[in-house]
């Protein structure tokens, strides 16, 4: 990570110390509510010294850079800029955010530590910063979208409020979901420009603007800001957002964030701008939120709200100061946001002191404050003015700007604009005047909770302060605001700027006329407010709120409609679609790729003996899958299927699954039986015609799908690796059996990995069936009761002298595994089905003392003998499971043959024979259970 | 003998794979059962087929080609214990909800 | 001669399947099927042993053995089933 | 192999076979269970042990000299297990038949709302 | 001594009989491996069979199992010749054997003798009357059948066994 | 043991499971397990500084050289791998340990089988192999699964399992024809037989796409999905903390295959159906999220959701999605992780409330943040990991045929989880209790519960702090994965 020469530190420095800062408060707060407080004024102040540092050179039109790579290849790297644009935005948001600190100090309940809210206030006030500064668009976003989050838990800062939460919720949604979109726009212009680099984009505006996603992207972008800025359609989060605590309103609510948005505008001006389709988004955009958020404003009857409303109003006017598209307009645009920032700032905090000292908010209760808070209102008065653009206060001057562009504004609609003007004025004189009117006279005050005085002297200063700012900018706007609006502007337009002169006076010219209509046609408006009032009245009420829960209902509802549309909980529905769809994949495959071979069988001759065994298999299948709802008969049909598979393979030449074949099939069936035991004798009820139909209709396409696959299979040209096996064999592995050989030597670590299996089964069969309790069926499906003969004396005696001779046997198939059919695998099965033939005959009371209680150190053994003679190799230098083997001169005995492979197959036999009875006798320890609970300590 | 035996890896599929599709746990065992004899059969087949020539090595003799075989063996160990595993889990549904429906229910 | 006694010998072997498998479907109780798995089993054995011997090959030696050590196992759990329900108690 | 031996093996084959094919005739013939238990596990075992003697003898008469026996310990397995079948099922069946005869009171004890299988 | 090396000698013999005869007795090793066998596999197993019965007359036994081999081929041929003859002929019957042996061991293996012998299966014993339960398959005199049963077959394994 | 550095990741947990076997003693299952685990940790890290290298390290089990012998190959994706599911083994234990082992049996030996099946899965060069080792990864998840008990555990269990040995079933098949076709079972072996002239050409691409079926249903793509939500939301916090990297074994494995065997010979096969059946499951994961009703159940829609914008990716022989598909594939899988491990830590807070979408007691703020952090970056917001991630996949994919549709859905899909997770979090950590209960204090977290959460959760933002290094060695990692030549070549190197 190394930064570039032109870089500069100390405007890293900016953002760094507020995203650390931002903890501080919360670290501090048990220090008390001034410490949170300094704490966080602390941070802002220190980073306004740092950029005050930086704000020379700005003022000279200079941008500074600060570059480091963060994810080059991918176009995100932390690069800076700071221009005028940028400057101007950060002494906003620094200079309000101090006097939010301070205001909120005194404003927010003595109970709360404020360490939490100034954390998240600072966080925000970082993103803002970042968003300001960022020189690389994605690393804006990234900025862009953490202010989407801190404002979310600043207007959630009341979460246990429901409108608090909902209302939190609603700006996320719209200002995030605005987000995602100027993510992709930022994307697609990065694709255009193929640079994230501001400085590349703002010099690549004709490139731009022809490229064909040139339309997409400006979409995209403007989405992103309109939504961000409560643009109409976008506006309705920002009203309930101020479901925030007042000063959270005040800074991101009219000062901040709702300004991003037009500062995004302002920032990709160059590149973005200068179009037709621009000039009727942006501007249509404006104009249309302008008037319409004007008009709402005035019925509002929260103090906020009209203030909210206006706010929306205010940022339709700089926004369609934007989409007018020319120099002019774009400087008048850019006053107007600091105008507004300081009147609108300082507004909110005067509706919050009404709000603290009265205890609501409602104009229909809160009358006459005048006489209660003269200091205060007087504050508010002037501010007031200003949002209504009386002359000698700074709103009147950006208002003027906007007047003159209007009425110069030539083509295409020469006459809209003045009138859409002219209205939009008269409105805002309307709700201003309805705001001084009915809070600081109109009577006495209705119903308050609270004896309403001035507020604390702290808890005013910041008002006073900015209310002198709207005075100064409003007569020497050209001592005050001329310097960083040229910056500003000149940052913005990134080229020479056009002669313009601010003034109070320019002389008696159709602007000063149209202000002078919006006056009186305001004043004359409030006049009539009585009847206009009943109007509105009528109108349906609108709850953005609710109609907002109502379409996430909505959506959640259509979701969970499409959900079980597709995933309804059945398992039979997961596997049709799984069948349905292999099917499908499988017969495209083919399809879709060249011609295979076709069928041409090596016609090998069936003897009768297979033709036998594959009818019996045939007859089986059939057999219990038409009867399986007769459980037991299905048993005996599928191990009568197990036997025909059984013979397949030692036709087939495939002596060694035979035996493998034939000892798991003891196993399934004692299985399936124990399992069958407790099963509820009802068998589900039959599936409808249209279920029968699907499932055959899978089941004939799976089964004709795998018959044409082996077919194709055996016709296909053969030529594979198993000569190596066959020729290494006895040399290599030491043993004739080449199954054998393959399962413990060349692929013995696919057998180890199936006793691992094996053994996490016998492992399972303990965690699953521990504590498990089942009814004990009284008697059998036909209703017979039980024999009362437990245990059948033949059998039991039998099986005394069956068991020896077993092992007998499982030792022969063990040690002779190596060189003609068998081996460990076998033997354990054929030792554990004896071992289990003793449970049978003899019952777990019998059996179970006589075996090891715990089968987990035996598995353990047993794979450690496996994985142990595997590891033995590596004192050799070979790798894991080398085998060796030998021969051995025995005085007498003579030759005997030795294979490390044995030990690894006696592990194989102890992980067998541990797993099986350990699975039955589990299950059968269940019926111990199952009496016992069914019949109490009989 | 291959014609054979694919229509019996088919009507293995086949029924497996209707027994599956039913809705209470026994059935859906013996599909599987069936489906991995299927599996097994086609597997030991990708070795094509042979009439007496075992993989045991001996004097003068041919041979099948052994490592199928080695393989269908792994896959009959495992599908043994995983038919073992299930057969624990229905009973173990059967314990907790008092029936042997198979489906996973809709709420979870 | 020993070709001829084994082709007959297969045909008997093969009949007495059918025969198996005729008792096996066709019941009427349980108890008759399963007597004809086991002796489906059983007449299993003596069909492996006769191709043992036609092919000279003692590969088929150990599926019979076990065929005849294990093949009971089946039947002895069927009949306990029946019996009992409960096979291991 | 000798002509002797060829002859010996044939015919104990044949006589096998056939032993095999009678005990199932008298599995698929005979008129109930009980009887028909009979025919397999006899005929069965003695058509079985033949053959596995025929097998002896051909191996034994091989061009190795060695002598093989191990037919003979599948008869064994054979010998032991047969009974213990025999009598599982003949209990079985006696189990079976001895409900058949009081069906109806059976039918009023199985209350349990227990429907008949479809 | 011998107790000690070899607690169940008729066990450990069947043991390496049935070893020496799986393996064809192919070589002195396997034999060795066999004797070894012989000897591990009882005492391994000896939990599983608490209390074996005594083999006291061997020769007596070996008399035993030529009759016994006797009768499986006589009787062999007789049940063929009913099995496809005409069925009606038949007159099965079940017959109760009174025994006078008491070890379930011993009483089983008379069952297993029973079983094998073509014509008969021993379906139970009743344990606290000691009789067994025979189903023939042709016993016009049941009477015969029994004093048969007790005459070859009883009589001498309680002399083998001595019980 | 340098020498046998690659096979150490199977053996070490092999080794740690067989001691706690030996012994059910609590505490000696917890020592040798977090021993076992640390050592697996270090082991991989080594790995995964070896494998930087660009060297194939290949380890031949047996001594037998393939395509005859099994054989572990280690490139940089396998180590990586492997480094990540010791990373999450390690979590997730020390998660686990706090009390949630004691619910049931040989809760550690399964939980040590479990990363033998994960590690041997990434690791094997031998599909059959592969085979084993998914069968042991399924049947430790199955019982860890569920671990703990309970009704829903058991019947997800069974969906889970039904289908998964339909897909077993499936691998088998697969395995045949590939068998049949081109005589191997060694995967490098497989794609230098696929380009030559001996063999057939439509079986092969059935039994690849039955092969690619198989691990997309591993992997969660949409008709082969319904098994993982109701599974990943039964299982116990730590059980589906870890199995946040089991669908990523089944992409991992379509990735190599399709770099490795199906870009040089059949590069149309994943073409026209992945793609859109990845973006549907990403439509109805996102769908889904706004179904959940409880925090468990969303994060598992997450999981779903992850997995379909993963899928996305292997159809493109590109290195640069591959690049964008592994720095994805690693936040996705410990975010998914985290936001398991937090859901539980919610539900102990709230006791009987559990992590059900209502109100209930309040919960500690750190959980609160830590909710929150996992949140963002799940919903692709900056400035995690999950954006970064999603910058790079929309960024590569974007060039790609269908890259509009993937931008509307995947931007779609984030901006529906972002508004599930902003109602839902809202109300699960921020709705008061109607009726306030005699206040009881909530269940303390425990030092390991705390500790493995911020863990995972931490990774959230560092991963997109250190995206410069991590995306260049994805970088590298997937030019890697894109030269199967050089593959092929040093896995057979001995032969040819
Ligand atoms: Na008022
Ligand atoms: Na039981």
């Amino acid at each position: 990570m190394a930064h570039s020469h032109d870089s500069n530190l100390l405007l890293a420095a900016i953002p760094a110390l507020a995203f650390a800062g931002c903890l501080l408060p919360l670290l501090l707060q048990r220090c008390g509510r001034a410490v949170a407080a300094i704490a966080a004024a602390a941070v802002m102040a220190g980073c306004l010294g740092l950029l005050l540092r930086l704000a020379a050179a700005a003022f000279a039109g200079q941008t500074q850079f600060f570059r480091l790579a963060w994810l080059p290849a991918w176009g995100l790297d932390f690069s800076l800029r700071l221009d005028g644009l940028g400057l101007l935005f950060c002494l906003l948001i620094l200079g309000i955010g101090l006097l939010v600190v301070l205001y909120a100090a005194w404003y927010l309940p003595e109970e709360d530590r404020l360490g939490r809210f100034y954390s998240i206030l600072l966080l925000f006030m970082a993103a803002m910063l970042g968003v300001v500064l960022a020189e690389n668009l994605l690393l804006l976003l990234v900025f862009w979208e953490i202010t989407s989050l801190s404002s979310f838990l600043l207007v959630a800062y009341r979460s246990d409020r429901h409108e608090s939460r909902i209302s939190a919720r609603m700006a996320l949604a719209v200002t995030g979901g605005g987000g995602l979109a100027l993510f992709a726009g930022i994307l697609l212009l990065g694709e255009i420009v193929g640079s994230h680099e501001l400085s590349a984009i703002l010099d690549a505006g004709e490139r731009i603007r022809s490229s064909p996603l040139y339309t997409p992207a400006l979409l995209l972008i403007l989405l992103g800001a309109f939504t961000k800025s409560a643009q109409f359609p976008f506006h309705f989060w920002l009203p309930n957002a101020m479901a925030a605590p007042t000063p959270v309103s005040a800074y991101l609510h009219s000062a901040t964030m709702v300004k991003a948005g037009v500062f995004l505008l302002a920032r990709l001006y160059p590149a973005l701008g200068s179009s037709d389709l621009w000039f009727w988004l942006v501007g249509g955009t404006g104009a249309v939120t302008l008037v319409y958020a004007a008009a709402i404003a005035l019925f509002r009857n929260d103090i906020k709200g009209l203030l909210a409303y206006s706010t929306i109003s205010h940022l339709g006017l700089i926004t369609l100061l934007f989409g007018l598209d020319t120099p002019l307009s774009v400087i008048a645009g850019i006053f107007h946001i600091i105008n507004h920032a300081i009147f609108k700032a300082s507004l909110f905090m005067a509706a919050g002191i009404v709000d603290h000292e009265c205890g609501t908010r409602d104009m229909r209760r809160v009358n006459g404050m005048f006489r209660y808070m003269p200091i205060t209102a007087t504050l508010a008065i002037i501010a007031a003015g200003s949002m209504a653009g009386v002359p000698l206060l700074n709103g009147f001057l950006s208002k003027e700007m906007f007047f003159a562009e209007a009425v110069s504004y030539s083509e295409p609609i020469s006459w809209a604009l003045p009138l859409l003007a002219t209205v939009a004025g008269m409105l805002a004189v309307a709700y201003s005047a309805r705001f001084v009117h009915d809070v600081f006279f109109n009577g006495e005050p209705v119903d308050l909770p609270r004896q309403p005085h001035e507020p604390p002297r702290w808890m005013r200063a910041p008002i006073e302060l900015l209310v002198l700012l709207c005075l100064l900018v409003g007569v020497v706007p050209a001592w005050t605001v001329a310097p960083l609006l040229d910056a500003a502007a000149g940052a913005a337009l990134q080229g020479p700027l056009p002669d313009f002169h601010l003034a109070l006076w320019h002389g008696f010219n159709k602007p000063l006329l149209m202000s002078l209509l919006a006056l009186a046609g305001g004043v004359l408006i409030y006049a009539l407010r009585r009847p206009l009032f009943a109007w509105q009245e009528q109108l349906p009420p609108m709850h953005p709120r609710t109609a907002f829960e109502r379409f996430y209902r909505l959506l959640a509802l259509s979701a969970r409609r499409c959900v079980f549309l597709l995933d309804n909980g059945s398992l039979q529905r997961y596997s049709a679609l799984l069948f349905a769809f292999v099917f499908v994949l499988a017969t495209w495959a083919h399809l879709s790729g060249p011609p295979g071979g076709g069928i041409s069988v090596p016609a090998l001759v069936a003897d009768e003996a297979a033709v036998a065994a594959l009818c019996v298999l045939l007859l089986g299948t059939v057999g219990a899958t038409a009867l399986y709802r007769e459980r037991l008969l299905a048993v005996i049909l599928v191990s009568l299927v197990g036997l025909a598979v059984t013979l397949t393979f030692i036709r087939l030449s495939a002596p060694d699954l035979a035996l493998t074949q034939l000892a798991v099939e003891m196993g399934t069936i004692i299985l399936m039986l124990l399992v069958l035991y407790y099963l509820p004798p009802r068998s589900a009820p039959k599936s409808s015609a249209a279920r029968l139909s699907r499932d055959l209709l899978l089941a004939l396409l799976a089964g004709g799908g795998m018959a044409l696959l082996t077919l194709l299979m055996l016709s296909a040209p053969a030529a594979s690796i198993s000569g190596f096996y066959l020729q290494q064999s006895v040399p290599g592995g030491g043993g004739a059996n080449v199954v054998n050989v393959i399962l413990v030597d060349f692929r013995g670590f696919d057998t180890l990995g199936e006793i691992t299996v094996l053994a996490m089964v016998a492992l399972a069969s303990q965690a699953l069936l521990e504590r498990l309790t089942l009814r004990s069926p009284a008697h059998d499906a036909d209703g017979r009761r039980w024999d009362r003969d437990v245990h059948p004396l033949f059998l039991a005696m039998l099986t005394r002298p069956l068991l020896p001779l077993a092992l007998t046997v499982s030792v022969y198939i063990f040690l002779r595994g190596h060189n003609v059919p068998g081996g460990g695998f076998v033997a354990g099965l054929i030792t554990s089905v004896a071992l289990v033939m003793q449970y049978l005959a003899n019952g777990i009371d019998f059996a179970q003392p006589r075996l090891p209680a715990r089968p987990a150190p035996l598995l353990a053994v047993g794979l450690l003998l496996a994985a142990g003679i595997g590891v033995a190799s590596w004192p050799f230098g070979r790798p894991f499971l080398t085998s060796a083997h030998g021969h051995v001169q025995l005085p007498l005995l003579g030759d005997i043959e030795l294979a490390s492979a044995m030990v690894f197959d006696l592990g194989v036999y102890v992980v067998v024979v541990t797993v099986v009875v350990t699975i039955l006798a589990g299950l059968g320890r269940l019926s111990l259970r199952a009496r016992s609970g069914n019949e109490g300590p009989a | 003998m291959e014609a054979l035996l694919a229509s019996a890896i088919g009507v293995l599929t086949a029924c497996g794979v209707f027994l599956i599709l039913r809705a209470r746990t026994f059935p859906v065992l013996l599909g599987l059962t069936l489906l991995s004899y299927a599996v097994n059969l086609f597997l030991f087949a990708s070795g094509r087929l042979h009439l007496d020539a075992p993989p045991l090595i001996r004097a003068g003799a041919s041979y099948t080609d052994p490592l199928p075989q080695a393989l269908v063996l792994t896959a009959i160990v495992i599908g043994f214990g995983m038919t073992g595993y299930l057969a624990m889990l229905a009973l173990r549904a059967l314990a907790e909800a008092g029936d042997d429906h198979v489906d996973p229910g809709k709420d979870s | 001669m020993l070709n001829a006694a084994l082709e007959i010998a297969f045909v008997f072997i093969a009949v007495a399947l059918a025969l198996n498998l005729y008792r096996l479907l066709r019941g009427p109780d349980l108890c008759d099927r399963i007597l004809a798995l086991d002796t489906l089993g059983i007449n299993a054995i003596a069909m492996l042993v006769l191709f043992g011997i036609r092919s000279a090959s003692t590969a088929y030696f150990e599926v019979a053995l076990l065929l005849a050590l294990l093949g009971f196992v089946g039947t002895v759990a069927l009949c306990k089933f029946l019996l009992r329900g409960d096979i291991i108690e | 192999m000798s002509p002797i031996s060829e002859a010996t093996v044939a015919a104990l084959i044949v006589l096998g076979a056939l032993f095999v094919l009678l005990g199932s005739v008298g599995l698929a013939r005979l008129p109930d269970f009980l009887t028909r238990l009979h025919g397999p596990t006899k005929a069965t075992t003695v058509g079985v042990g033949a053959i596995l003697l025929a097998s002896a003898i051909f191996f034994s008469s091989g061009g190795s000299a060695a002598i093989s026996l191990h037919e003979l310990a599948i008869l064994l397995f054979l010998f032991i297990t047969a009974p213990i079948t025999a009598h599982l099922l003949a209990k079985a069946a006696l189990h079976r038949q001895a409900k058949r005869s009081d069906e109806a009171d059976a039918e009023t004890r199985a209350d349990d709302g227990r429907q008949a299988p479809d | 001594m011998r107790r000690r090396l070899l607690p169940r000698p008729l066990l450990s013999l069947s043991v390496f009989v049935v070893w020496a005869l799986i393996t064809n007795a192919a070589s002195l090793a396997l034999l060795a491996l066999g004797a070894l066998l012989a000897l591990v596999i009882p005492r391994l197993t000896a939990p599983f069979w608490p209390q074996p019965p005594r083999l006291v007359r061997p020769l007596a036994a070996l008399r035993f199992l030529a009759v016994f081999a006797f009768d499986i081929v006589t009787a062999n041929w007789r049940v063929a010749r009913q099995v496809v003859g005409p069925l009606h002929r038949l007159s099965p019957a079940f017959v109760e054997v009174p025994l006078e042996l008491r070890d379930p061991f011993v009483a089983t293996l008379l069952a297993s003798v029973v079983s094998l012998t073509p014509g008969t299966v021993a379906i139970d014993v009743d344990r606290r009357d000691w009789i067994l339960l025979v189903h023939a398959l042709d016993a016009p005199d049941p009477r015969a059948l029994i004093d048969e049963i007790k005459e070859r077959y009883e009589q001498p394994l309680r002399e083998i066994f001595a019980c | 043991m340098h020498a046998h550095l690659p096979i150490l990741p199977i053996l070490i947990p092999f080794a740690a499971a067989l001691l706690q076997m030996a012994c059910p003693r609590l505490a000696w299952q917890r020592a040798v397990g977090f021993a076992a685990t640390v050592l697996l940790l270090l082991v991989c890290g080594w790995l995964t500084q070896l494998s930087d290298d660009g060297q194939l390290r290949v380890y031949a089990l047996g001594d037998w050289p393939a395509p005859f012998g099994i054989v572990l190959v280690v490139d940089r994706l396998a180590a990586m791998m492997s480094l990540l599911c010791a990373v999450l083994g390690l979590a997730t234990l020390l998660y686990a340990s706090a009390g949630f082992d004691e619910h049931g049996q040989h809760f550690h030996p399964l939980f040590q089988f479990q990363l033998v099946g994960l590690c041997g899965a990434f690791l094997t060069g031998d599909l059959f192999n592969l085979f084993v080792f998914f069968e042991v990864m399924l049947l430790a998840s199955y019982t860890l699964l569920a671990h703990g008990g309970g009704l829903a555990r058991t019947r997800a269990g069974i969906a889970y399992v039904v289908l998964n040995l339909i897909g077993s079933a499936l691998f088998l098949i697969a395995l045949g024809l590939l068998y049949a076709t081109l005589g191997t079972l060694n995967l490098a072996d497989m794609a230098s037989r696929l380009l030559g002239p001996q063999h057939d050409v439509a079986l092969s691409r059935v039994a690849f796409a039955l092969l690619i079926a198989v691990f997309a249903l591993k992997a969660g793509l949409l008709p082969l999905s319904f098994w993982l939500q109701p599974t990943y939301s039964a299982a116990g916090a730590p059980v589906a903390a870890l199995f946040a990297i089991m669908t990523k074994v089944g992409i991992v494995a379509i990735l190599r295959v399709q770099a490795v065997a199906l870009a040089p010979a059949m590069p149309d096969l994943l073409a026209g159906w992945l793609t859109p059946l990845a973006l549907a499951t990403v439509g109805f994961a996102a769908l889904g999220t706004l179904v959940a009703d409880r925090l468990r159940a969303l994060a598992a829609w997450l999981v779903l959701l992850s997995a379909g914008s993963l899928l996305l990716t292997p159809v493109h022989a590109s290195q640069q999605v591959a690049t964008a598909a592994i720095y994805y594939l690693l936040q996705s899988t410990l975010t998914g992780a985290a936001f398991f491990l937090v859901a539980g830590l919610i539900a102990r807070q709230r006791a009987d409330g559990g992590d059900y979408f209502r109100a209930g007691p309040p919960v500690a703020s750190w959980i609160r943040i830590a909710f929150l952090v996992v949140a963002a970056s799940a919903a692709g917001l900056p400035p995690f990991a999950g954006f970064v991630g999603k910058l790079m996949l929309l960024t590569t994919l974007r060039q790609t045929p269908a890259g509009t549709a993937i931008w509307i859905v995947l931007l779609g899909a984030g901006f529906l989880v972002m508004a599930a997770l902003a109602r839902q979090g809202c109300t699960l950590l921020w709705k008061p209790q109607a009726l306030r209960l005699a206040a009881t204090p909530a269940p303390a977290v425990g030092w390991q519960r705390a500790l493995a959460t911020l863990l995972l959760v931490a990774a959230a933002p560092l991963l997109a702090i250190f995206a410069g290094p991590l995306s260049a060695y994805a970088q590298r990692t997937a030019s890697q994965l894109h030269a199967p030549g050089a593959y092929v070549a040093g896995v057979l190197g001995a032969q040819r």
